[in-house]
Formats: structure tokens, C-alpha cells, sequence
């Protein structure tokens, strides 16, 4: 039984982390839009409006909630259930570090290594568009129905671009699991320059990256392709009926597809919990330099406080800081949480990309948006796999 | 553990196979069918066909049953008006399910007395790397055939589906 | 090891979601639960489909299922398209009302 | 050796000019046609210096066609001397021919296409030539065809064109037909097609089988190179463009027929019967066209009779023996009847299309390249010696003489014949006084270098290419006679040809009238070409007609088979009308039928005990 434990145990833990991430997630994003709008975002909830989540889920959980009388009630009830478990589903396979020792056992960073995770994810994702999907149609409410139409119109077309942009690094992997993929990442050209996929010889899968970002983009509904949701068209399309949990459901769905995809992103191209550059050359210290270096920031703004509060809290801040930074310098902790680092690191700067691009892009309309999927990103993709295939075959 | 799993996997399967049959909305219909692909998976699984699991998923659930979907609700395809009973498929088609059913079970039992069971990991030659290698070796022309027929589908369907050009 | 399943199980449960199918196809009127009925008939001989290979040791099984499967891909694409266009000719999704070829 | 490639080049050219030759100028397509054919030749003359002195066969063998049981053929080519001869004449001639035609059909319309015809027709020819066992040979056999088909119908809306294209396709199937059946033959007795291992083991075989063989060769042989019975096509081929019937109808496919006999010598050796019957068919051949060619006023007409002609001493040679002295002949017949047809394609070119050699007259002056090269090519067919047509007639006859006698004095009568109509074209086309209206002009280089150079080969290529010597490890040399006599006599023939032509149609022009006039009856008769085409028309063309009309027609194809098809129907009908209440176009219930079925199966495949 000691197996089933150890799959609870990380499994309550990745969850836990999954779904705080979640909830700072989107204080990230609202901050962060807004500093691209130059406005303050949430500040008042807390310092820096910190606790902002925690007052979001409490408004949400409290709120009434409405059931409609004109819905199909059990696929109206079951679609924001389905649409999170399946959001949440894809992040079960993801490997976040490498082999660690606890209670004497030796075990995987990674909640299942499935011979066919990859193949796994994927299906995942194709399955996930029901959600949207039976929302908008169990809503029996027109613009929800247009916008689940849409929605699966649109992730159908674009799970081929994605579909083919997967297969293209899965040829110079060799395997379908994902933890084996990103071994495969392992190791240096010309001792520092990191083997990751995206660089990976005798095919770099530059290409294939840029597709897969753009389908994940599409994928989850994100802006440029945000239109399932589209507010000013479709009175925010398939989740216009929802209210209170159910709707924070959409929400999280949401985030946690972003958070899946990025992470997916990252174990596929960008070497997964792999550092940027080798051991020996000091990338154990990166992230005790990183965190010292924040801590520094902290202490020096708590020193010169723009607002009373700050003189108290950032040297609070700064503290914690330089405790992480001493605990990521313990040589035994260091085989843990290095790589949690690393991987934290890539993703969080992929979900930052997400939050750039929504804070500056607009809406593309439906016609383009079909058209770019079947005449644009699915020929490159095809032609992408083509020539990878050729390169591997010749040169391995 | 194997026979609980497939306890509680088939009869998730055969309770929504029983629910697309009776439901009278296409779409309830759809998501019980769903159900049984999901089930069927899982029981891919257990029988140590892990690829097939996922392209089960993937295509079955994944593709075909969307399309399905998205037809039912382009057409809003309401429920069925019980009307106009074939009299023959009524009078002769439910005594001949039941006597099919039986004579299939029937048969199926006796057509393996002495055959093990089937145990997880009892076949480990259902990974992607065996499907592959049989598929692009041995199985090269059929599956180059289906090709084609796949593309011939796909214009078939096109041509079918297209507005009317002027 | 505990106890496994007898490969007749698997069969019969194969022979049970097939007649389900069957069943679907003779009592539905709704053109594509019919066509869905179809799709349960073809799940039901991919699981015996595998369950041979497991019982015979070999891929082979598995290589039919999924030509069965890509069949069944071509076959609801194609099969959906001739669905939307009975219906956009004669607005009517009821297979006893599709009957021109009588007489 | 990458012998492949030589017929590749031109196919090549074909395909180019084929496919985009619409959008080319005249420039590109000349450059991919003649190109293709030069580096052809060129391809040629390096292999045949690297194979060195090719005393034993080289053959490559690319992939295998056809596998069934035991017989398995492959795509081979082979090259021996034989071979070697061919190829040079095929790509050498067939590429100043090339050359010719820029001139020649700078006016007309579909360049492209004609270009294209051409290297498709010179593919064929090569494949013919190269061919390593009969089908592959075949292949080229009819591939020619094809050509020859779509080069004679080039000027397509013209009616005789087409008509003339279908005549030599549909003859030309009766000789393929008898290749066919020979080739059938050849697999049951000798279980191959290979040349080699036909060659080897044709001595066990009985005479019986070989002569049947070699019978039904030489009917392939007759349609292609228009021996008697099917020669009628050939002069209906002059409707094609005139490089055309120099490249095709004289110079290169039409010895295809000389050529296979020759390279099938082993067994014709061993067939005597059929070694008479192609040496008594060519002479008859060789005799008759040139008593046609007597009274032909169209000059191609009079050249594509006498090319009749020549083929049947190419045919006489093979006949009696002397394969090498047919393939002489061959080589010589291509250097001047080829500078003949182009000759005669220069003074049409010169005078915008006129044919008929009454309109022409006193052209020396006005076209003096073409009428001195004319004259080169008239004294080498004439047989004056030392130019080329002398050594390889010559070598016929004495060939023929020991043979037979008589071969050797109707060869001798015709050979004077050949000399008279020859010249006889030659003086009314370009002695006397001009009686036509058009303005004569000398035709462009391109024209003009082609007809020098085989000018030049007409008059040295018989001393030059010493054939017969060549082809000694294959054909046995005659052996000398040293008697001059024979020889002496045919030179005297063909002066007296020649005499008799200046006499009638340079110093007494009234004279061939009265003759006319004496011997009307018997002028009527050759005139009209002693009425074949007619006799054909009423032996074979109208009854078979006839009977696919009022039999096959009327009577097979409305009453019996339309018959039984109608019967059939009905009858399907009514017990359609029967089952049809079982379609009731429920769907539904037709899915009942098939459970019912299924179930009725299982039961009885449980009785039966199918199933345990």
C-alpha cells in the first residue's frame, strides 16, 4: 500500500500548490494587465491587494446561485464539474523535477509516468472541449449555444496544428513518455548551450514551438482566440448562464488549461526541469542568487517606503526571501527543489507570455480565426513534421 | 482488483450503452455513448492495449463523438417524436436481440473452457512501439489505404457539406 | 495475484454492448442516434477485437481495432455530412421519413 | 555503361517539350529536341568506344517486368554490333534530320508538338534497337507505330492525313499480330524472350516449329517494313510532314522490319522455308514498287516507292543469306533516301508546297544546294560506283546471284528500273524550263547542312563503313567470288537507267507520251498502282465491313447479345417486382432482416457444430 500512499500524498500536495498557483494566478494577471494599462490593479484587499483571491473565492462561494429554468439540468450541472476535472486531469502526468529519496523510498517528482503521457495529455485535451461545449448547449440560451459552438469548432481545428506540433519533438525524443522527453533534453552543445528541444539538433523544433504556443493559445480560449467568450459579441458566450461556483469553475478550467499547457509546453521544448546551463558552471546558485537578489530589492524598497505600510511588510518579505534563498543552498534539499525551480521558472515565464499577449493583442474574427487554423498553422505543422522526420531519419 | 475494475468498468459501459438506446434526446444519447468509449478505455487498458486506450480517447471520444456533438447541436436536434412504428422491427427485432444475446454469450462461454484469465500485465505488447512497428511494417499497405480513404472522406465530406456555391 | 477475469467476460460484455448497438439501430428514429448506435456496434467488436489479443499474444487485434477506428472516422465524418444535408433538403431527422428509394 | 540513358535523353525531350512545350519559345523547344537527341548520340558514340570491339554481346538488365511461373522477362537492353550499327544510324541520322526540321517547320503550326512526336518516336526507336529479348522489342515495335501514327495524321485537320495515319496504324496491326503470335510461340517452346537464350537453344528445336516462327516473324516484318502483301500504307505515310518521312518512313523505322529479321538470323537459318519466302517477297516486292515508281508524278510518292523498293532488297538480302549485305544496304538506303526525301522536302520548302514534279522544272539554277546534293544521292541509289548505294546493292545481288540466278536478274531489271525513275524525278524537277508559278528560294542553313552531311555519307559511306566486315563475327563473310562480271552487268543496268531517263525527259521529252500512248493499257495499270488499294478495298475492307454490319452487328451484337441482355432484364425485373415488398424503405426493418439473418446463421453454424 505503500505505493497508493505516496501517489495520495503527492497528489494532495500538487493539488494544493495547483490550485493556490490558480488562485495567485489570476491576481498575477489582473496585477499585471494592469501595469500594462498603467493602473495600480487590486490593492486593497492586503498589501499589493495580496489577499485578493482569498475575497474573490469568498464573494464567489457566497453569492446566489441561479439555476436557470429553461436549462437541461444534469449537463447544465455537469458541464462546469466536467470541463475543471478535465482542466485539472493533464497536470497528473506532468514531471516537475527529477528522482527524489523520501521515507526511504526513491520516487518520481511526477504524479504517474504513464508510457503513453503524452498520448494521454492529448486525449485529455481533445475530451476537455465538452465542457465548453454541453455549457453552451445545455444553457439553452443562444449566445451560450453560439459560443459552445464555436468553442468546439475552434478547439477541434486547432487540436490538429497542436496534435502535429507535439509529434514533430516526440520524433527526436524517441518515446512518448514525459518524463523520457525531457531526459532526452539532458546535456550541453559545446558544454552550455542547453539541449532542449527548441534547439535540439539535427532539427531544431523553433517551428514547432511557435505552433504549439499558438494552438495552446487557442486551446484554452485565450486572447488573441478568446471567442467562446467573447464578451461584447456574445454576452460572454457558453458561461452567460452561470453564476457563483459554477462559473469560478469556468474560471479555474480556465487557468488550470494555462497552467497545463505551459507546463506541457515546457516538457516538451524547453527541457522541463532542466537547468539553463550546467552544474558546474554555477546553476545550483541561480536560485539562491535570484531569491537574495529579490530580497535585496524588498529590503531596499521597505527601507524607502512609498506607502506607511511597506516599512513593515517588505522587510518581512525580504526575510522570507533570504530564507529560501538559504534553504535552495542546503546540498540536501538541493536535489528536490532545484528542479521544482527551474520548472517553476520556465512556466511561470510562459504563463507571463499568456498575460502579455492578452494585455496587448485584440480579438481575431471567426472567419480568420478558421482560417489561420486549416490554411496556415496546419500546413506548417504537416510540413514541419515532414521535415523533421526527414532530418532524423538521415542524420540518427 | 482485475475483476473489480472490470466489474465496476462494464457495467459503467453496459448502463450507458442500455442509456443511449433508451434516452430519447440525441445528445443524452451522445454523452451516455461517451460514457461507454470512456469505460471501453479503461478496459483497453486492463487488457494491455494502452495505445488503443489512448487513440480510443483521443479519436473516439476526442473526434468523432464532437462532431456528433456539434451536428446535434447545429441541427438543435430535439427529441424523438414516437410516431409511425416499424411494426416489423418491433414484432420481430426484440425476441431476435434476446435470442442473439444469448446465443453470443452462449457460445462465447463455451468457446473458451480452458482459457486463462486475464490478469493486468498479462500482455505488454500493446505499447505505441509494437502498434507502430507492426503499422509500418507488416500492416503498411492496409494503412496506407486507409489513407486515401481517409482523404477521399474528408473531400466526400466537404463536397456534401458545402453551401451552394451561386 | 488475485483472481483475473475469465476472457469469456470480456466477450460477452462485447456480445451485450453489440446487441445494445443493434437494439439502438432497430427501435431509434433519430437519424443520428441510429448513426450512434452504429459507432457502439463497432466499440463492441474493437473490445473483442482486443481481448483476441490478449488471448492470442499478439498486436494483430490491436491493428484491427484501429483500422476500425479510422474507418469509423471517415465513416461519421462522411455519414454527418449526409445527415446535414437530409436535413437542410427535407428538414426532418426521423430515418422512417427518409424513404424515397421505396418504390 | 548506363546504356539506359540513351534512349532516356530523348524521352526526356519529350516529356519537356510535351508538357511545357506550349509555353516555350521556338528556341527552347529546338534546343530540348535537338539537345536531346545530339547528347543521345553523343551517349551512343562514348559507350560504343568504351565497350570496346564488342565481339561479345553487353547486356544490362534494369528490373524485371513480367513474372509469371516460369517465364520471366526483364527489361534489358543489349548492345553488339548489330545494335551498334542501328544506334548510329538512328541517333546520327535522327539527329540531322532534328536539325532539318527547325528549317522545315518554321512555319507550321504545332512546332512543339511535332518536336515532341519526334523525340517521343526516337525513345521508341532506340528501345527497339537496344532491346535484349522480343518483348521489349515490342515495345519499341509498337511504340513506332504509335509515332509513325501521330506523325502521319500531324496535319490532323487535313482528312488524308488522318485517313493515311489510321491506314498504317490498322496494316501495320496485321504484322503485329503475326509478332505476337510469334512471340507466343517462341515462350512455349523456348520458355523465354531473351535473344541470348532463344539464339543458344534454337538448334534443338524442330524445323517445323522454327519456320512457323519464323513465318509469323516475317508478317511483323512485311507490316512494318511494308513488304508485299502489306506495303499499301507506306506510300499514304507521305502525307506527314516531309522530315518525317525521311526520318521515319525511310530512313530508320521502317528497316525495323530488316533489322529483326537480321537479328532473328539464328532463327531464319534454321527455317530455309522462310528464308525463301522473305528473299522471294522482298524481290517481288523490290520489282513491283519500282514498276510503280516508274509512272509516279508526286516526287514523294516516287521516292516512297522506291523506298518500297530498296526494303525489298534489303529483304532480298536477308532472304538469301546475307544479313550483313541487308544491313549494308540499310545504312546506305538511310544516308541517300533520307537525303532524297529531304532533298525533295527542300525543293517543296522552296517551292511553298508544290509536290507534283510537272509543276516543277529548270530548279539546278534556282536551288543549286539542294539540286547538287539531289544529284549525290541520285548517283548512290542509282548503284554508280564508288558511291555508297554501288557496295551494298552490289553486295545484294552477288549474294543473289549465288543463290539464284533469276533473283540475281530481276534484282539486276530493277536496279535499272530504280536508276530511270530516280533521274527520271530529277530531270522533270530540275532540268527544262521552270513550269511552275511559285518563286523559288534556296532553303535556310538548317536545311542546307543537314543535306551536305548526308550528301558527303552518300557518296563516301559505302567505301567509308565497310558494314558487312563489321559484322563478321556475326554474319559469316560471302565468300569472294572474284568474278566482276555480275557486277559489271548491274553497273551497266544502272546506267542504262540513267540513259534512258535523259533520253526520255532531257533530249526527247515528246517520247514518254507516244509510250504512253503505245502501252496505255499497261501505263493505266502501273499508274494506279496496279489498282491494289482497290483490290484491297473489295477483298478485305468491304466484307469486313460488311459483315461487322449485317452479322455482328444486326445479327450478334442487336439480336443475340442485346437479346439476352433484354432477356435477362426482364426476367430480373419480374422477380424484382417479386422481392421488392421486402424493401419497404424502412430502414429499420431492412436492419431486421440482417438481425434475423445473423441469427438464423449462428443457429445453424451451432447445429452444425461450427462453434463447439
Amino acid at each position: 500500500m505503500n505505493f497508493f500512499l505516496l501517489s495520495l500524498i503527492k497528489a494532495a500536495v500538487v493539488a494544493f500548490v495547483l490550485l493556490t498557483t490558480l488562485a495567485y494566478l489570476q491576481w498575477v494577471e489582473r496585477k499585471v494587465i494592469a501595469h500594462i494599462q498603467v493602473r495600480m490593479g487590486p490593492s486593497r484587499v492586503g498589501p499589493h491587494g495580496l489577499l485578493q483571491p482569498l475575497a474573490d473565492v469568498i464573494k464567489l462561494i457566497t453569492k446566489e446561485d441561479l439555476i436557470p429554468p429553461y436549462v437541461n439540468k444534469l449537463l447544465y450541472l455537469a458541464a462546469p464539474f466536467f470541463a475543471v476535472t478535465m482542466a485539472l486531469l493533464s497536470i497528473s502526468v506532468i514531471p516537475f523535477g527529477a528522482e527524489i529519496h523520501v521515507f526511504g523510498g526513491t520516487t518520481w517528482m511526477q504524479l504517474a509516468d504513464l508510457n503513453i503521457g503524452i498520448l494521454f495529455v492529448l486525449a485529455v485535451s481533445s475530451v476537455s472541449v465538452y465542457g465548453i461545449a454541453l455549457a453552451g448547449w445545455a444553457s439553452n440560451n443562444k449566445y451560450s449555444l453560439m459560443g459552445g459552438l464555436r468553442s468546439s469548432a475552434q478547439m477541434i481545428s486547432y487540436e490538429l496544428p497542436l496534435s502535429m506540433a507535439v509529434a514533430a519533438p516526440l520524433l527526436l525524443a524517441n518515446t512518448l513518455s514525459l518524463r523520457h522527453i525531457v531526459e532526452g533534453q539532458a546535456g550541453y552543445y559545446l558544454g552550455f548551450i542547453p539541449r532542449w528541444s527548441v534547439i535540439q539538433t539535427p532539427m531544431p523544433q523553433i517551428f514547432s514551438f511557435i505552433i504549439f504556443l499558438i494552438a495552446a493559445f487557442a486551446e484554452t480560449n485565450r486572447v488573441p482566440f478568446d471567442l467562446p467568450e467573447a464578451e461584447n459579441e456574445l454576452v460572454a458566450g457558453f458561461h452567460t448562464e452561470y453564476s457563483s461556483m459554477k462559473f469560478a469553475s469556468f474560471f479555474m478550467a480556465e487557468y488550470s488549461n494555462m497552467v497545463t499547457v505551459c507546463s506541457i509546453t515546457t516538457t516538451l521544448f524547453l527541457g522541463g526541469w532542466l537547468p539553463l546551463w550546467p552544474a558546474s558552471a554555477g546553476s545550483n546558485f541561480v536560485p539562491a542568487t535570484v531569491f537574495v537578489l529579490a530580497g535585496a530589492v524588498a529590503l531596499y524598497h521597505g527601507l524607502n517606503p512609498a506607502r506607511r505600510m511597506d516599512r513593515l511588510t517588505l522587510p518581512v518579505v525580504a526575510v522570507v526571501f533570504f530564507l529560501i534563498a538559504v534553504i535552495f543552498l542546503i546540498p540536501a534539499l538541493q536535489g528536490a527543489l532545484l528542479p521544482l525551480f527551474w520548472f517553476a521558472a520556465k512556466t511561470g515565464a510562459l504563463l507571463f507570455l499568456f498575460i502579455w499577449i492578452r494585455g496587448t493583442l485584440p480579438r481575431f474574427r471567426y472567419d480568420q480565426l478558421m482560417a489561420f487554423a486549416w490554411k496556415f498553422m496546419f500546413p506548417v505543422a504537416v510540413l514541419n513534421l515532414l521535415v523533421t522526420g526527414l532530418m532524423v531519419a538521415l542524420f540518427s | 482488483m482485475d475483476v473489480i475494475l472490470f466489474l465496476i468498468f462494464a457495467a459503467i459501459a453496459v448502463i450507458c450503452g442500455f442509456n443511449v438506446v433508451v434516452q430519447s434526446h440525441p445528445i443524452s444519447s451522445a454523452i451516455s455513448l461517451i460514457g461507454v468509449m470512456g469505460s471501453l478505455a479503461v478496459l483497453y487498458l486492463l487488457l494491455g492495449a494502452e495505445f488503443l486506450a489512448a487513440a480510443q480517447v483521443i479519436v473516439y471520444a476526442g473526434a468523432i463523438m464532437v462532431l456528433f456533438v456539434f451536428v446535434i447541436m447545429l441541427l438543435n436536434a430535439g427529441a424523438e417524436i414516437r410516431k409511425g412504428r416499424s411494426l416489423l422491427a418491433q414484432v420481430l427485432g426484440i425476441p431476435m436481440l434476446f435470442t442473439f444475446l444469448g446465443l453470443m454469450a452462449f457460445f462465447t462461454r463455451n468457446m473458451f473452457p480452458g482459457a486463462p484469465d486475464v490478469h493486468f500485465g498479462g500482455f505488454r505488447h500493446g505499447t505505441a512501439l509494437d502498434v507502430g512497428r507492426a503499422l509500418f511494417t507488416q500492416y503498411l499497405l492496409p494503412f496506407e489505404v486507409v489513407s486515401v480513404l481517409i482523404l477521399i472522406a474528408i473531400v466526400g465530406a466537404v463536397v456534401l457539406a458545402q453551401k451552394e456555391m451561386e | 495475484m488475485s483472481a483475473g477475469v475469465p476472457i469469456s467476460w470480456y466477450l460477452i460484455l462485447s456480445a451485450v454492448l453489440f446487441t445494445l448497438g443493434v437494439a439502438g439501430f432497430l427501435l431509434r428514429r433519430n437519424v443520428i442516434t441510429v448513426f450512434m448506435s452504429i459507432e457502439l456496434m463497432l466499440n463492441a467488436v474493437n473490445l473483442s477485437f482486443i481481448t483476441f489479443s490478449y488471448q492470442l499474444k499478439q498486436v494483430n487485434g490491436h491493428i484491427f481495432s484501429f483500422f476500425v477506428m479510422v474507418v469509423a472516422a471517415a465513416e461519421a465524418a462522411v455519414g454527418l455530412a449526409i445527415i446535414l444535408t437530409v436535413f437542410k433538403n427535407r428538414s426532418t431527422l426521423n430515418i422512417d421519413d427518409v424513404s424515397s428509394m421505396k418504390n | 555503361m548506363q546504356l539506359w540513358l540513351i534512349p532516356v535523353f530523348p524521352l526526356a525531350g519529350f516529356l519537356l517539350n510535351g508538357v511545357f512545350g506550349r509555353r516555350f519559345s521556338k528556341a527552347a523547344v529546338n534546343a530540348i529536341a535537338i539537345g536531346s537527341v545530339l547528347l543521345s548520340f553523343c551517349w551512343v558514340v562514348k559507350t560504343l568506344l568504351g565497350l570496346g570491339d564488342l565481339n561479345a554481346a553487353h547486356t544490362e538488365q534494369y528490373f524485371t517486368w513480367i513474372q509469371s511461373g516460369s517465364l520471366n522477362i526483364g527489361w534489358d537492353f543489349t548492345v553488339d554490333r548489330l545494335t551498334a550499327v542501328m544506334l548510329l544510324v538512328v541517333t546520327g541520322v535522327g539527329s540531322l534530320i532534328h536539325i532539318y526540321s527547325i528549317g522545315y517547320m518554321a512555319h507550321e503550326g504545332g512546332y512543339y508538338r511535332f518536336f515532341a512526336y519526334l523525340n517521343l518516336f526516337m525513345f521508341f526507336m532506340l528501345t527497339l534497337v537496344l532491346a535484349a529479348n522480343y518483348l521489349v522489342m515490342f515495345v519499341g515495335w509498337e511504340g513506332v507505330g504509335l509515332c509513325s501514327y501521330l506523325l502521319i495524321g500531324f496535319y490532323f485537320d487535313k482528312k488524308f492525313a488522318t485517313d493515311a495515319g489510321n491506314k498504317a496504324f490498322i496494316v501495320n496491326r496485321i504484322g503485329d499480330f503475326g509478332f505476337s503470335l510469334a512471340m507466343f510461340l517462341i515462350v512455349v517452346n523456348f520458355g523465354s524472350l531473351d535473344f541470348g537464350t532463344v539464339f543458344t537453344s534454337v538448334t534443338g528445336k524442330s524445323e517445323a516449329t522454327l519456320t512457323a516462327i519464323a513465318f509469323l516473324l516475317l508478317v511483323g516484318a512485311c507490316g512494318k517494313s511494308a513488304q508485299i502483301p502489306l506495303y499499301v500504307w507506306l506510300p499514304d505515310a507521305m502525307a506527314g510532314p516531309t522530315p518525317v518521312s525521311a526520318l521515319i518512313h525511310a530512313a530508320t523505322m521502317v528497316t525495323a522490319g530488316v533489322y529483326m529479321v537480321a537479328r532473328s538470323a539464328a532463327i531464319y537459318t534454321h527455317a530455309p522455308a522462310a528464308m525463301e519466302a522473305v528473299a522471294i517477297i522482298g524481290l517481288a516486292t523490290a520489282f513491283f514498287a519500282a514498276t510503280i515508281g516508274l509512272a509516279q508524278n508526286d516526287i514523294k510518292k516516287v521516292f516512297a516507292y522506291s523506298t518500297v523498293s530498296q526494303l525489298g532488297y534489303m529483304f532480298l538480302g536477308a532472304g538469301v543469306g546475307a544479313f550483313s549485305a541487308g544491313i549494308y544496304h540499310l545504312v546506305t538506303h538511310a544516308f541517300f533516301k533520307a537525303l532524297l526525301f529531304l532533298g525533295a522536302g527542300s525543293v517543296i520548302h522552296a517551292l511553298g508546297g508544290e509536290q507534283d514534279v510537272r509543276n516543277m522544272g529548270g530548279l539546278r539554277k534556282k536551288i543549286p544546294w539542294t539540286f547538287w546534293t539531289m544529284i549525290c544521292a541520285s548517283v548512290a541509289i542509282a548503284g554508280v560506283p564508288p558511291f555508297a548505294g554501288f557496295y551494298s546493292k552490289d553486295a545484294i545481288l552477288a549474294a543473289a546471284d549465288q543463290h539464284a540466278p533469276w533473283m540475281y536478274w530481276v534484282g539486276v531489271i530493277t536496279a535499272g528500273m530504280t536508276a530511270f525513275y530516280v533521274f527520271r524525278a530529277i530531270f522533270l524537277a530540275f532540268f527544262g524550263e521552270y513550269r511552275g508559278k511559285a518563286h523559288p528560294h534556296e532553303s535556310p542553313l538548317a536545311m542546307i547542312g543537314p543535306l551536305v552531311v548526308l550528301a558527303a555519307l552518300s557518296l563516301a559511306g559505302g567505301k567509308l563503313f565497310n558494314i558487312p566486315e563489321f559484322l563478321a563475327p556475326l554474319f559469316p563473310l560471302a565468300k569472294e567470288t572474284g568474278d566482276i562480271g555480275p557486277v559489271i552487268i548491274s553497273v551497266a543496268f544502272g546506267f542504262a537507267g540513267i540513259g534512258l531517263a535523259a533520253l526520255f525527259y532531257l533530249f526527247k521529252p515528246g517520247l514518254p507520251d507516244q509510250i504512253v500512248a503505245t502501252f496505255g493499257g499497261l501505263y493505266k495499270l502501273v499508274y494506279n498502282k496496279y489498282f491494289v488499294d482497290e483490290i484491297y478495298d473489295a477483298v478485305v475492307v468491304n466484307p469486313v465491313v460488311g459483315g461487322s454490319r449485317e452479322v455482328l452487328w444486326k445479327g450478334v451484337d442487336a439480336a443475340i447479345i442485346d437479346g439476352a441482355v433484354n432477356g435477362v432484364g426482364s426476367q430480373a425485373r419480374g422477380i424484382g417486382g417479386v422481392l421488392k415488398r421486402l424493401q419497404s424503405g424502412n430502414i429499420r426493418s431492412y436492419a431486421a432482416w440482417v438481425l434475423l439473418g445473423s441469427v438464423v446463421l449462428l443457429l445453424v453454424m451451432g447445429v452444425m457444430g461450427g462453434l463447439r
